[in-house]
């Protein structure tokens, strides 16, 4: 297979541009997701059924349709309805916070869920109410624990930002995409694409080992 | 004080507690003892509500705490327990475990809630722990620590759960210990205990349960040696 | 690796092997399938040019990327999909000589102060990516221009404009007239320019080297020659293609 | 928004068919990548450096890089050197076994590190070896735990599936994509899929839950 | 017999088993004592190889098990292992736990494993619940199951460790009684235990150990009532 590699460093300042948006598209994602999974999260968990009907439908939704179609109608459905035209970037970061807030709702349900039922009763043995004790001893605990599977709700993003691609936003698919129609070439761009998302992932995921193993023996 | 009337638990169809009723005054420390599943914890969570009530009444110093209306945040901080896992909070040291309630409810200062922290863990002799985790604990230690967090509250009730099974034996003599000296002091005691000594030696009462009744109850010395129900009889003749 | 491709395999059973031709159904109205079938002015004018070379040709919806590896790896003969030729996919590919000449259209909401392809210059363009459009607006703003906003479907590129995230959509006529008649309550307007946009010619892609080529030049050249090019042209597009532009182009 | 009913009428039993195909990929994905996983996660395991090495690397590469580069390195590199021409299905479900096999490995090793320490103990004190305590004492619990997880990557390769279309493979976003193109409409065709992505998912995890729960009570 | 020279295990930089030396003769009952941490388990756990052992040798009747060449599953079906935690296989019927090993490594038929299987559930009094899954079980029961999981191999030794304090006390004795019909019986055991009353009635021998070493070793009786060591005597002092 002939590799032309002089096209690849025609694109290395397009593929540098697009990593870093890709970056900053996971990360705002997690980010915001992280507060919106919180939410969903505890709505899905508290006693008033309508509250938890609601927060499980966003959940079933967003985890049970393809992250494709949620772009787009998240693209040209809201974003124009919020600032009143599109906007890839804005919309490829509601989406990816919005998806990213289904999986932290569970993770974070999850989290709440494994610490132990003694905790929250020596909490309230000692006349601490819900909020309290939420706050004081069950939720520091769970979010230790959150840790890890959000590193790799981190990860997911990373790669699933690049089906922002899809709305224009010039991410890193983007410019590979943009190489592979401007020569008709498709290992160049898609090859060098898939290698700096492995560098991102398998550096995340080494940074989230060495933070895990730290926290273990904290 | 403590009332217990027709007190009834049930878990979806499950009676755990039928009908029990009981006494407890001031400064008495009252044993439960009885077989596996006979109801002996879920009585006691009964006491501070950890479990809803079915049935019947409860009233702690007075106030009826089945009633709608209490406020059983309150009633919690003047009835302290402790339990057989110790649950400890494992992110906050010693001293951040008992002050935290006292800070947060009793609204006291850091330093003053400290200051009265460490002297809760000097009189369960862990004073030199106050700043280390939960984790590097013994067994005995984090026990001493629960009891000395239960304390932090003042409260004028104390339950125990079973208190020293979850310990290695050579250290159930070092939390037995600071129970006694607890009930030296006065303190109101309701202990689930298989510590058939420590029951002889400072119980006033023990109550034998098994099926969701009190089945038998009696000062220690009589209960142990003259025990009335047969199945008091086939219990005792396994434990003792 | 394949050595030759799976169509010489068959090629036992006559004298000319039956062709595997690459394509994406996926842009109306040149190729795009019709509940399944793959149709378009692109197939028409394929098989037309096929009878004309004397081969017999298989047509294979095989996704846009992959068709240019099925091509470049000549896992197919070759591949045709309103492909146009550029000097940049000339250094991977032979191209036949062009059998269609693109006119680009630019679309824009009624009352758009662009009024000629000029005007383009300081506007966000949707165009869809590796098309002809793409490659005339690249002619204006540069390439890779942060303004132009390169999709993957023309659907989108247009969905972006109507939704007020391009001011402008550039495309080729054939596409645009398309779009129109599908949704006509839309209020858009169209634009020709003639002489503000370069001339893009699409052409049958082939591997380096292919001994296809001579054949279907000719082929190619006949067929527009012949007027067979002029009813397949006016059945799909309802109008008189420029055979002379194209013949000329040819040169 | 106006919404033609009408194309989709005419779009039915191609929205069938894709339906079949889509749950047909992600069947035969789940249980090629179950063996696969299986053997990953066995070898991720083994105490050979080597082996346990390439079975990491697989893991980290198909997690680590988004499957639309997957599926097009299986479609063009692996599947014409198998079968001597390229085949959209049996790329789809080489990419599709392949990524689920990567997920399900780790789904695996945490199925089997979740079984307590105190088994194999008891299996070896026994006298059986490290195998037969393995098959009659660990997998069989293991196995138990694993399917809640491995109903989750299920519905994760139904949506995942959706990407076999750029390989045109026909399945359920192929057709989509094929009515968005004769048309040059979106809504349609892609709400109508996001519905029944949202029907295939919520019923198997309808399903997954009631499993779940006999499985407990058992 | 059960020969240990000059035993070292550490585990990373943490030296458990400091220099452990032993004769066990066969029929010899040797119960083990010894504060928590003090490698108890450790030790039991070497006899088996379930501990890869750091230095020393073990020989369990006549056969070195640190030789790499010895068949460490063969010596294992020689000495049953009982733990704390039951360790029962939840996913098999009770019969189904005690045949499984003979089935597969002794390669008996279904029927005559099971035919002998229900005869060891007879002799720990739980033949009626040869179908029942363990959990379904009291922890004695569990226990007891355990136990005749591990005679089913028909083992020269059975190590214990630590058999009954998982268990709530009035199921202790009917764990205690099987072990007791064990020794009888003749059965070369090593206990590790913190019931002083079993090691005194059945015990041949207690080792007292602490901080890898033993530190003392005696009859029941002797050691109990005449501790020697300084150790010895603090650790009694807090377990009788
Ligand atoms: N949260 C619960 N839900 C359902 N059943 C419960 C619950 N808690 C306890 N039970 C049941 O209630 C019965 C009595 O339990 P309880 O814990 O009060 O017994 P106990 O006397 O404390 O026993 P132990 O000595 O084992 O602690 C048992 O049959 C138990 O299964
Ligand atoms: N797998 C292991 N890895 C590292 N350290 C271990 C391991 N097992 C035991 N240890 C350490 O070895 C020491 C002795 O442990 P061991 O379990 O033998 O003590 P023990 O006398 O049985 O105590 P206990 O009465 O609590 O069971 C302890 O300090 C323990 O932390
Ligand atoms: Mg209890
Ligand atoms: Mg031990």
């Amino acid at each position: 297979m002939d590799f032309r590699l002089d096209i690849l460093v025609e694109y290395i300042p397009f593929f540098l541009k697009g990593t870093l948006l890709t970056i900053g598209l996971s990360l705002v994602g997690i980010l915001i997701g992280t507060v919106l999974g919180l939410i969903i999260g505890l709505g899905k968990m508290t006693r008033n059924k309508l509250i938890s009907f609601i927060c499980n439908c966003y959940i079933v939704f967003f985890r049970g349709t393809p992250l494709f179609v949620q772009i787009l109608l998240i693209h040209f459905g809201v974003v124009p309805m919020l600032i009143g035209h599109t906007n890839g970037i804005v919309a490829s970061i509601i989406a990816l916070s919005l998806i990213a807030g289904a999986y932290i709702a569970e993770i974070f349900r999850a989290g709440i869920q494994s610490i132990d039922k003694g905790q929250m009763e020596a909490a309230r043995s000692l006349g601490m109410n819900h909020v309290q004790s939420m706050k004081d001893v069950i939720l520091p605990q769970a979010f230790k624990r959150m840790i890890p599977p959000l590193g790799n709700e981190f990860i997911v993003l990373i790669k699933e930002s690049s089906l922002a691609a899809i709305v224009a936003t010039p991410e890193l698919m983007y410019y590979g995409r943009a190489l592979a129609s401007q020569y008709y070439r498709v290992w160049e761009p898609y090859l060098t694409a898939a290698l700096i998302y492995l560098v991102l992932t398998t550096s995340l995921s080494y940074l989230l080992n060495r933070l895990e193993r730290r926290l273990a023996t904290e | 004080m403590i009332e217990v009337k027709n007190l009834k638990k049930t878990f979806g169809s499950n009676e755990v507690l039928k009908d029990i009723n009981a006494l407890i005054s001031p400064k008495e420390v009252v044993v439960v003892i009885g077989p596996s599943g006979s109801g002996k914890s879920t009585f006691l969570r009964c006491l501070n509500l950890l479990e809803s009530i079915t049935a019947g009444h409860v009233s702690i110093e007075g106030v009826d705490i089945t009633d709608k209306k209490t406020d059983i945040n309150k009633v919690r901080t003047e009835v302290g327990m402790v339990f057989q896992q110790f649950n400890l909070f494992p992110h906050k040291t010693v001293i951040e475990n008992i002050i935290l309630a006292p800070m947060r409810i009793r609204k006291l200062s850091a330093e003053k809630a400290r200051e009265r922290g460490l002297e809760l863990l000097r009189k369960v002799g862990l004073k030199e722990k106050a700043d280390a985790y939960p984790d590097s604990l013994s067994g005995g230690q984090k026990q001493r620590v629960a009891i000395a967090r239960a304390l932090a509250m003042e409260p004028k009730i104390m339950l125990f759960d079973e208190p020293t099974s979850a310990l290695d034996p050579e250290m159930v003599g070092e939390v037995l210990e600071v129970m006694k000296q607890l009930a030296l002091e006065g303190m109101t005691m309701v202990v689930v205990t298989h510590e058939m000594g420590f029951a002889r030696e400072v119980g006033d009462r023990v109550l034998f349960m098994d099926g969701g009744y009190i089945v038998e109850e009696n000062i220690p010395k009589e209960l142990f040696e003259n025990p009335q129900q047969d199945r008091t009889k086939s219990f005792l003749s396994k434990v003792l | 690796g394949s050595s030759g491709t799976n169509a010489e395999a068959d090629g036992t059973s006559g004298e000319k092997k039956k062709l595997k031709i690459a394509t994406e159904a996926n842009y109306a109205p040149f190729v795009f399938l019709d509940k399944g079938e793959i149709t378009g002015f692109d197939v028409d004018f394929m098989n037309a040019v096929a009878v004309e070379a004397g081969y017999e040709i298989e047509l294979v919806n095989v996704g846009w990327d992959p068709l240019f590896v099925e091509v470049k790896d000549k896992l197919s003969d070759l591949g045709i999909c309103a492909i146009t030729i550029n000097d940049e996919r000339e250094q991977t590919y032979d191209f036949s000589v062009p059998y269609y000449l693109s006119t680009n259209e630019i679309l824009v909401p009624e009352g758009s102060d662009i009024k000629s392809a000029a005007d383009l210059k300081g506007k966000v363009v949707a165009v869809l990516g590796g098309t002809t459009g793409q490659e005339a607006v690249e002619g204006i703003l540069g390439k890779n221009h942060k303004d132009i906003k390169k999709f993957d479907n023309n659907n989108l590129a247009i969905l972006e404009l109507l939704s007020g995230g391009a001011d402008a959509v550039v495309a080729d006529n054939a596409v645009v007239q398309e779009y129109a008649k599908n949704n006509p309550d839309k209020k858009l307007s169209i634009i020709k320019d003639e002489e503000g946009f370069e001339k893009e010619f699409y052409g049958l892609m082939f591997p380096k080297g292919s001994e296809l080529k001579a054949d279907f030049d000719v082929a190619v050249t006949k067929i527009l020659e012949n007027g067979t090019y002029e009813k397949i042209y006016e059945e799909w597009f309802g109008a008189e293609p420029d055979v002379a532009t194209i013949l000329a182009e040819q040169k």
